[in-house]
C-alpha cells in the first residue's frame, strides 16, 4: 500500500536535491533547496512529526534559506558545477 | 651470592649526572667548572670502588629505582660483570677528564660548557649499562648514552660534524630501535621477564634454535655500538669529535657499552647452553671474525691517525664479541677481559694521538716523521698501547688474547686462531709504522722548531694509562676474578 | 576527482542499502524503535511531567541534556560567526 | 514484491542521503558542498523520522486530563523520541551551516571565489 | 556587492512603502505568534527553537524592508549578545541550580526545595524556564547570524 | 554542593564561565584570564577527586534529569572516563595558560569570543567522555566540531579554508556517526549505550548492525584523521590560532579514540568485532600501520615544525586505532595508555611551539636556527617531548609504545611492529633534524653569548611541568597501568 501522496512527496524531493545540487546558479539552487526543505517539512507533516515539521518550516526553510542568501549575495552567484 | 639493596648503586650512577648541573651553571667560571668536573669524576671512582670488595667475595648491589612494566623493574644491580665495566669506565673517565682540560685548554674550544656536561651525562649512563640489572634498564641507559654523546660527536658545528652526528644517530639509533626493541620485546613476551640471570633467561622459555638465531641476530646488530660490521660506519665518521672524545667513545664508554650489552645478552638472557646446544656460536664468531679482518686491513690504508685507530677499535672491539661466540669458558674469559685490556691501550693510543694534535698540530701520520724524537714520552706511551693492543707480553693486552687463543683451541676452531694471529700480525703492522716514523725517520723540511711535549694535563694521564696497560700484565687478578664471577664460574 | 566521488558515493550508497535488508517493515508499529523507549515516553510523559505535548516533555526534560547542548550549540554558532566574521567598526 | 513495499522509503532515504553526500565529496563549488551537506543531514533526519512512524497512529500530542485519568494507547500515537532527536539534529545543522556560511564569506574576502580548484590555482601561485 | 546594492537601488525594493508599512504592522504580531510559540510549546507544536527562530524573523524581517542600521534601533548588537548570552544562561544555570539544590543536573523537580510547587509541577514549569532561555537565545543568534552574514560581518548595509 | 554531582560540575563550570566570560571579558583580559584559570584550575582539581573516588567505587551511573537509565540520558564515570576526564581538565589547564598569551598577541580584543568558545570546547570534550548516550555523542560530537570550525577559521591567512574543509570533513564524521545511531536505533529501539549492549547480543549481528558499526567508525575515524580520512588535520591544525591547536592537538584526536573504544567495547562487543569479523580486524590493523607510516613519512616532508608534527599526530592516531583493533589485552592498554601519554607529548611539544611562535612569529625550520641559544629552557622541554615521541626510555613515550609493540608480537601482527618501529625511527630523523637545526646550525666563530629572548613565565611553566609530567609518568608506568589503565580496560578484557 503504497500512498500515492508519500511517493510524490519523495519523488519530488528527490528531484529537488538533485536539481539543487545541478543548476549552476548558486541563488538558484538555494531557492531549489528551500523547496527541498518546504516538501521535507511536508514529508514529516504527513508521518506526524508535527514539531519537526515547524522546526525545519522555520529553521530549514526560512532562517537557512535566509542565511544562504545573504552569503551568496556577498559573494558570487556563479558555480561551475 | 648475597644481593643487599643500597643506594650506593644509583649514586654511583647519578653522582655524574647530578654534576651535570654545576657544570652547566658554571659556564661563566671555567676553573670551577671543571672542578665539579673532576670532584664528580673522584667521587664515582670512590664508590664503585667502595662497592668493589663486596662483589668480589661473590656479592652484589641492588637498587629498584621504579616499577615500569609488569615484572621488569628499572632496577640497578651491581654484579661481578657490571662491577668489572664499571670499575674500568670511572677509572678512565677520571683520566679523561683530567686529559680533556689539557686539550680543551689548550684549542681553545668552543663550548666547552656543553662538552663536560654532556661528558657527565654519558659517563652517568655509561655506569648504568654497567649496573642495569635488566635488559630494560640497559637498552634505558644506552639509549641515554646514544644521546648524550651526539652533542660531542657534534662538537665542531661545521658541516662535516653534522653529517657525522647524523650517521652517528642513524646507526646507533637505527639498530637499536629497529633491532635490539623488538628483540627485547620478543624475550618479553615469551618469558615474561628481562632479568640478568646466569644461564639466561631463556632457559626456560623453550625458544627454538630458529627463533633462537633471530634473537641472537637481532641482538648482535642491534646494540651497533659494538662496531661489528656491517653497522660499523658511525665511528669511523665519529672520528671528527675531539680528541677526548674519540679516546672516550672508542676506549671506554660507547664501544665498550656495545660490546658489553652483546656480551651481557649472550651470557645472561639467550645464555651459552642454551645457544650451544642450538650450535648458533658460529654466527657470532662468523660475523666477528669478519669484522676483525676486514677492519685490520681498512686500518692499513688510514693515513689518518685518527681514522687508523678507529679501525683499530673496530676490530678489537671484535676480539670481545668473538670470545663470547666462541662460548667456551676461557674464550668468554678472554672476551670480557679484552674489554679491559683494550680499553686502557687504545685510550693511551688516543691520548697521544690528541697530545700530538695539540702539540704539533697533526692529524695525518705522514705528517709525524721524526715526532717522537721532540715528543719521547708521549710516544713511549704510544708504543706500549700499540704493544698492549697487538697483544705482545708484558702488556695487559697479552692475557685477554693468550685467553681468546685458548679458547679457540678449546673450541675446536682452529680458524679462530688463525684469525686471531693474522689480526695481531696486522695490528701490528698498521702500528709500528707510526713508532718507527716517529724516532727513526727526520722531520720533513719546513718542520716549524719548538714543537715539544703537550701540556702537563695531557702528559699525565697518558703516561698513567700506558702504566696502568704495563700494570695489567702483572697483576690482572681483579679483573680476572670478576671476569670468572661474571660467568658464574 | 569527480568519478572517485562517484565511486565512493556509489559504495556508500550500497553498503546503506545492503544494511536496510534487516530493518524492520515501515510504519511496523511493533519494531523495536516504536515499543522499546517510546511506549515509556507515551505512557509516563504526562503524569511524570504534566505537559500534553510529548515531544515538549521529552525534549525539555527526559532529553533536557541534550536540548541543552542543542542551545549550546546554536549559541556557540552565534559566538563562531561573530569571532570569524565581525569585522571592528573603526577598520 | 513484499520487501520493496516494506523497505522502498528507506531505499529513497539513502538515495537522498547519496545525493548530499556525493555533492559533499565530488562538487567542487563550497556553497554546493554546503547545499550537499544539508540534504544529507535531512535526509537522515527523514530516516528517523520514519522510525518513529506507526501505521494508523497521532501526533504526539494528547489530552492531559484523559491521559491522567484513563491512560493511554501506545499504538494509537507516534513515536515522539525521533522527533526530539531530531529537532536537535536541525539545530545543530543550522548551526554548521551558519559557522560554515561565515566561513565562506572570509574565504571569499581572501580569494575572490568559491571554486576549489581556483582557490587551490591561486595557492600554487 | 555594490553591484547588488546598485540593482536594489534601481529596483526600490529596499524602500517600497508598501513593504515597509506592511513590515511595520506585521512585525508586532509576528512578534507575538513568536512569544505564543515559545509559551504554548506545552500544549501545540512548537516551543523554545521554534519560537525563538519566529522572533528572529521578525527582526530579520525589519533588516530586510528597511535596513540593517534601522533595524539596530530595535535590537542593538550589545542587547542581542546579552540576550543570547541570557537565554544560554537561562538553560545552563537551571541545570546547576537544580544540582545545587541538591537534585541531579536538570533535575527540575529538585528546584521544589525553592519553591514548593510539587515535583511534577516544577517538572513542568521547569520546562517551561529552560523553553524561555532556548527562545531567546535562538532569536538573538538567529539575528546575529543574518547580520553577520547579510553584512559580511560589517554590520552597516544590509542585503 | 553534593558529591554525587562532581563530575557533573566539572564539566558545566568551564560551560557556565564561557558564557560569563563572553559577557564581561570585553574590556578586561584579566578578567577572562582570571575566569578561564579559575573555572579550569576548579575542573581539574575536582575531576582528580573524580578519579580518585571512581577507582574506589567503581562506576558511577548517573543520569541527568533524575530519570532512570535508558530513559534518560545517562553520563557514565567508569575508571576510562574518569582518567579521561582528569586527562582533559589537567591538559586544558596547563595549555590555557600559554593560550592566553599567545591569544594576547595573536588576536587582540577577541579574547572574550576565543576563550568563550574555548571553554566550551573543552566542556564539550569532557561531555564526550562521560556521556553513555549515543545519541547524546553525536550532539557533544558536533559542539566540539563548531567550536573549532570557529576557532580555527579565527587564524590568519589560509585558516578558514582549512576550517571550510575540516567542516565539510567534519559533517561527513558526524552525518555517518549519526547515521549509524539510526542504523542502531531502528534495529534496536533504544539509544542508551548500555541498553544498547544488552539489547544488541539478543538480535544477533545481522547486516544493519553491522552496516550501523562501519558508519559510525568510519565516522569517527574521519573525526580522528584516520589515515587516508585524515586530510582536513594537518591544515587545520598549523594554520589555527596558535592557542587553538594547543588544545585541539593534545585532546580532540585522542578523545575520538577514546569514543572509539568506548563504541566497541561498550556497545558491541568484542566477540562480535573480533571474531565475527575477523577480516574487518586484521584489514583495520593493516591499515593502522600504513596510517602510522605514510603519517610519518609525510612529515619528513615539513618544512615548519607545526605542520610536522600536526602529521606526527596523524602517525599516532594510527598506533592508537591498530593497537585497539590488535584485539589483545595488552594492545589494549597500550593504546589506553598512549592516550594519556601521547596527549602529554603532543601538548609538551606544543607548548614550545607556542613559546617559538610567540617569540618568533612562526615556526618555519630556518626561523629555528641557534634557537636552543636563545631558549635554552622551552626547547630543553621541547627535548624532553621530542625524545618522548621518539619513544627514548624512560620517557613516557617508550613505554605505551612497549604495549603497543608487545600486543603486535601477541598477536602476530608483525607488520604494525614494523610500522611501530620504523615510525619510531622516522620520529627520530624529525627531531634529530629540529635538534640540529636549533643547536648546531651555527657559524663558526659564534661562542655562544647571545641574547636570551625565553617565553614568559606564564608560557614556560606549563612547559616545564608537561616535559617533567612526561619522565614521571614514564618512570611511574608500572604503577599507573596496575592501578588505573587495568581497571579502565572493558570487562572480560
Amino acid at each position: 500500500m503504497i500512498s500515492s501522496i508519500d511517493l510524490m512527496l519523495l519523488s519530488l524531493v528527490v528531484i529537488c536535491a538533485i536539481a539543487a545540487i545541478n543548476v549552476k546558479d548558486l541563488l538558484a539552487a538555494t531557492m531549489i533547496f528551500g523547496v527541498y526543505s518546504f516538501l521535507m517539512c511536508l514529508l514529516w507533516a504527513t508521518m506526524g512529526a508535527v514539531d519537526v515539521a515547524f522546526t525545519e518550516a522555520t529553521i530549514g526553510a526560512g532562517i537557512s534559506t535566509i542565511l544562504f542568501i545573504g552569503a551568496i549575495l556577498h559573494t558570487t552567484r556563479r558555480s561551475k558545477d | 651470592m648475597s644481593i643487599q639493596t643500597s643506594i650506593w648503586p644509583l649514586l654511583a650512577v647519578l653522582v655524574s649526572l647530578l654534576g651535570a648541573i654545576p657544570i652547566m651553571l658554571s659556564d661563566r667560571t671555567p676553573n670551577l667548572r671543571e672542578s665539579w668536573t673532576l670532584l664528580a669524576a673522584l667521587i664515582k671512582v670512590a664508590i664503585v670502588i667502595s662497592l668493589l670488595p663486596h662483589v668480589l667475595n661473590g656479592g652484589g648491589w641492588e637498587f629498584v629505582i621504579a616499577e615500569v612494566v609488569p615484572g621488569v623493574p628499572l632496577v640497578l644491580r651491581v654484579d661481578a660483570m657490571g662491577m668489572f665495566f664499571a670499575l674500568v669506565a670511572s677509572i678512565l673517565w677520571f683520566f679523561t677528564s683530567l686529559y680533556s682540560i689539557g686539550y680543551m685548554r689548550t684549542l681553545n674550544e668552543h663550548a666547552q660548557t656543553r662538552y663536560f656536561a654532556s661528558f657527565a651525562v654519558a659517563i652517568s649512563a655509561t655506569l648504568g649499562v654497567a649496573f642495569a640489572g635488566n635488559l630494560l634498564t640497559m637498552y634505558l641507559f644506552y639509549e641515554l648514552l646514544s644521546l648524550s654523546t651526539y652533542p660531542l660527536v657534534t662538537h665542531e658545528q661545521n658541516a662535516e660534524s653534522r653529517k657525522s652526528g647524523r650517521k652517528y644517530l642513524t646507526y646507533i639509533l637505527g639498530t637499536s630501535i629497529g633491532l635490539a626493541l623488538p628483540a627485547m620485546l620478543i624475550v618479553y613476551s615469551l618469558t615474561g621477564n628481562l632479568d640478568f640471570q646466569v644461564g639466561g633467561v631463556m632457559a626456560e622459555s623453550g625458544a627454538s634454535p630458529e627463533l633462537l638465531a633471530l634473537l641472537l641476530v637481532l641482538f648482535l646488530f642491534g646494540f651497533a655500538k659494538s662496531g661489528v660490521m656491517p653497522f660499523h660506519g658511525w665511528l669511523p665518521a665519529a672520528m671528527v669529535a675531539p680528541t677526548p672524545v674519540s679516546s672516550f667513545l672508542h676506549g671506554v664508554a660507547v664501544v665498550k657499552a656495545g660490546a658489553f650489552s652483546i656480551l651481557r645478552i649472550i651470557f645472561h638472557i639467550l645464555g651459552p647452553e642454551q645457544l650451544q646446544q642450538a650450535n648458533l656460536g658460529w654466527i657470532v664468531c662468523t660475523v666477528a671474525a669478519t669484522t676483525i679482518l676486514v677492519a685490520s686491513l681498512v686500518a692499513l690504508t688510514q693515513d689518518n691517525l685518527k681514522r687508523r685507530l678507529a679501525y683499530s677499535t673496530i676490530g678489537q672491539l671484535s676480539y670481545m664479541v668473538l670470545g663470547a661466540g666462541m662460548l667456551t669458558a676461557v674464550g668468554m674469559t678472554g672476551g670480557l677481559l679484552h674489554i679491559a685490556m683494550h680499553a686502557f691501550g687504545k685510550i693511551t693510543l688516543f691520548f697521544c694521538a690528541g697530545a700530538i694534535y695539540v702539540a704539533a698540530g697533526k692529524k695525518y701520520i705522514s705528517q709525524m716523521d721524526g715526532l717522537g724524537r721532540r715528543m719521547p714520552i708521549t710516544y713511549l706511551a704510544f708504543f706500549l698501547g700499540s704493544l698492549s693492543i697487538i697483544g705482545m707480553p708484558p702488556l695487559g693486552g697479552f692475557i685477554s688474547k693468550w685467553n681468546l687463543a685458548i679458547g679457540a683451541v678449546e673450541s675446536g676452531q682452529l680458524i679462530l686462531l688463525l684469525v686471531i694471529l693474522i689480526s695481531s700480525l696486522l695490528n701490528a703492522f698498521y702500528f709500528f709504522p707510526i713508532v718507527y716514523r716517529g724516532f727513526f725517520l727526520p722531520a720533513a723540511e719546513g718542520e716549524p722548531e719548538g714543537i715539544k711535549e703537550a701540556p702537563l694535563f695531557c702528559l699525565v694521564p697518558l703516561s698513567i694509562t700506558a702504566l696502568c696497560s704495563l700494570a695489567l700484565f702483572f697483576w690482572p687478578s681483579v679483573f680476572y676474578r670478576l671476569a670468572q664471577l661474571a660467568l658464574g664460574l | 576527482m569527480k568519478a572517485l566521488a562517484f565511486a565512493a558515493t556509489l559504495v556508500t550508497g550500497a553498503i546503506l542499502l545492503y544494511g536496510t535488508m534487516d530493518f524492520p517493515a515501515w510504519g511496523d508499529p511493533q519494531s523495536p524503535a516504536a515499543t522499546h523507549l517510546a511506549s515509556y515516553f507515551i505512557e509516563n510523559a504526562v503524569p511524570e511531567t504534566h505537559v500534553p505535548n510529548l515531544v515538549t516533555a521529552v525534549l525539555g526534560d527526559y532529553r533536557g541534556y541534550d536540548t541543552m547542548f542543542e542551545t549550546v550549540v546554536i549559541y556557540c554558532a552565534g559566538l563562531a560567526v561573530i569571532a570569524v566574521l565581525r569585522r571592528s567598526k573603526k577598520s | 514484491m513484499e520487501l520493496i513495499v516494506a523497505k522502498y522509503n528507506y531505499w529513497i532515504y539513502v538515495v537522498l542521503m547519496m545525493i548530499g553526500f556525493y555533492a559533499m565529496i565530488g562538487k567542487r563549488n563550497l556553497v554546493k558542498k554546503l547545499i550537499g551537506m544539508n540534504i544529507f543531514q535531512t535526509a537522515i533526519i527523514l530516516l528517523f523520522i520514519s522510525a518513529g512512524v506507526k501505521h494508523g497512529s497521532k501526533i504526539p500530542i494528547v489530552d492531559k486530563y484523559e491521559v491522567l485519568e484513563k491512560g493511554v494507547d501506545v499504538a494509537t500515537i507516534v513515536n515522539p523520541l525521533p522527533h526530539v532527536l531530531m529537532l536537535t539534529a536541525i539545530v545543530v545543522g543550522i548551526a554548521v551551516t551558519g559557522v560554515a556560511l561565515a566561513i565562506l564569506l572570509r574565504i571569499y574576502r581572501e580569494y575572490g571565489t568559491l571554486e576549489e580548484d581556483e582557490i587551490l590555482e591561486k595557492l600554487g601561485k | 556587492m555594490k553591484e547588488v546594492q546598485a540593482r536594489a537601488e534601481a529596483l526600490k525594493v529596499g524602500e517600497s512603502i508598501i513593504i515597509q508599512t506592511a513590515v511595520r504592522i506585521l512585525v508586532p504580531f509576528i512578534q507575538i505568534f513568536g512569544l505564543y510559540v515559545i509559551v504554548h510549546g506545552h500544549y501545540s507544536p512548537g516551543g523554545g527553537f521554534q519560537g525563538g527562530v519566529i522572533l528572529g524573523a521578525s527582526f530579520v524581517l525589519i533588516a530586510l524592508a528597511y535596513d540593517l542600521k534601522y533595524s539596530m534601533n530595535y535590537m542593538s548588537e550589545r542587547v542581542n549578545i546579552i540576550l543570547g548570552n541570557t537565554g544560554a544562561l537561562i538553560f545552563v544555570g537551571t541545570g546547576v541550580l537544580c544540582a545545587l539544590f541538591g537534585g541531579l543536573f536538570l533535575d527540575y523537580a529538585a528546584l521544589d526545595a525553592l519553591i514548593p510547587l510539587g515535583p511534577v509541577e516544577w517538572r513542568s514549569f521547569g520546562i517551561f524556564i529552560v523553553e524561555v532561555g532556548v527562545g531567546l537565545a535562538v532569536m538573538s543568534i538567529m539575528v546575529s547570524l543574518f547580520w553577520d552574514l547579510s553584512s559580511n560581518g560589517g554590520l552597516d548595509e544590509g542585503l | 554542593m553534593s558529591a554525587s554531582n562532581l563530575h557533573m560540575y566539572v564539566m558545566a563550570v568551564p560551560l557556565l564561565t564561557a558564557m560569563f566570560v563572553n559577557l564581561f571579558g570585553r574590556r578586561s583580559d584579566t578578567v577572562i584570564a582570571t575566569m578561564t584559570i579559575g573555572s579550569l584550575a576548579f575542573s581539574s582539581i575536582a575531576s582528580i577527586a573524580v578519579l580518585a573516588n571512581v577507582l574506589e567505587v567503581g562506576r558511577i551511573s548517573y543520569v541527568a534529569g533524575n530519570w532512570r537509565a535508558p530513559f534518560g540520558i545517562e553520563l557514565v564515570v567508569d575508571p576510562l572516563s574518569a582518567v579521561m576526564l582528569a586527562l582533559i581538565s589537567v591538559i586544558a589547564l596547563l595549555a590555557s595558560f600559554s593560550t592566553l598569551k599567545s591569544v594576547g598577541q595573536e588576536l587582540p580584543g577577541r579574547g572574550h569570543q576565543f576563550f568563550a568558545l574555548y571553554l566550551i570546547l573543552i566542556s564539550g570534550l569532557m561531555g564526550l567522555v562521560l556521556t553513555g548516550d549515543a545519541f547524546n555523542l553525536y550532539v557533544m560530537l558536533e559542539i566540539t566540531s563548531i567550536t573549532s570550525y570557529g576557532l580555527i577559521a579565527m587564524g590568519k591567512g589560509r585558516a578558514p579554508l582549512a576550517s571550510f574543509n575540516y567542516v565539510i570533513m567534519g559533517s561527513v564524521g558526524a552525518c555517518f556517526y549519526l547515521l549509524g545511531v539510526a542504523y542502531l536505533y531502528l534495529m534496536t529501539g533504544t539509544l542508551n549505550m548500555a541498553d544498547l549492549a544488552q539489547i544488541l547480543p539478543t538480535i544477533g549481528g545481522g547486516a544493519a548492525v553491522a552496516t550501523a558499526l562501519g558508519f559510525m567508525l568510519v565516522g569517527l575515524w574521519v573525526k580522528m584523521a584516520f589515515f587516508p580520512l585524515h586530510g582536513w588535520l594537518p591544515n587545520a591544525y598549523s594554520l589555527a590560532p596558535t592557542g587553538v591547536a594547543l588544545v585541539a592537538a593534545p585532546l580532540m584526536t585522542k578523545v575520538t579514540i577514546y569514543l572509539m573504544v568506548r563504541i566497541m567495547f561498550w556497545v558491541f562487543s568484542a566477540d562480535f568485532l573480533f571474531i565475527e569479523h575477523a577480516l574487518a580486524q586484521s584489514g583495520i590493523v593493516w591499515a593502522a600501520s600504513i596510517a602510522i607510516i605514510s603519517g610519518s613519512v609525510m612529515a619528513l616532508g615539513q618544512r615548519d615544525l607545526k605542520k610536522m608534527l600536526t602529521y606526527i599526530i596523524v602517525a599516532e592516531v594510527g598506533y592508537m586505532v591498530g593497537g585497539v583493533w590488535l584485539a589483545n589485552s595488552t594492545g589494549l592498554t597500550g593504546a589506553v595508555l598512549h592516550i594519556v601519554n601521547d596527549s602529554l607529548m603532543t601538548l609538551c611539544l606544543f607548548l614550545a611551539v607556542a613559546a617559538i611562535v610567540y617569540k618568533l612569529g612562526g615556526s618555519e625550520f630556518d626561523r629555528l636556527q641557534g634557537i636552543y641559544r636563545k631558549m635554552p629552557i622551552t626547547m630543553a622541554a621541547f627535548t624532553v617531548g621530542a625524545f618522548s615521541m621518539i619513544g627514548v626510555p624512560p620517557t613516557a613515550g617508550f613505554f605505551s609504545k612497549w604495549y603497543l609493540i608487545l600486543g603486535g608480537v601477541e598477536a602476530g601482527h608483525w607488520e604494525y611492529v614494523i610500522a611501530l618501529v620504523l615510525s619510531s625511527l622516522i620520529n627520530a630523523v624529525l627531531f634529530f633534524r629540529i635538534i640540529e637545526i636549533g643547536y648546531f646550525f651555527k657559524d663558526e666563530n659564534d661562542h655562544g653569548h647571545e641574547k636570551l629572548e625565553e617565553a614568559p613565565l606564564a608560557m614556560q611553566a606549563p612547559l616545564l611541568i608537561s616535559a617533567a609530567a612526561l619522565i614521571v609518568i614514564g618512570l611511574s608506568s608500572g604503577p599507573l597501568v596496575e592501578s588505573i589503565i587495568k581497571l579502565a580496560l572493558p570487562a572480560g578484557f
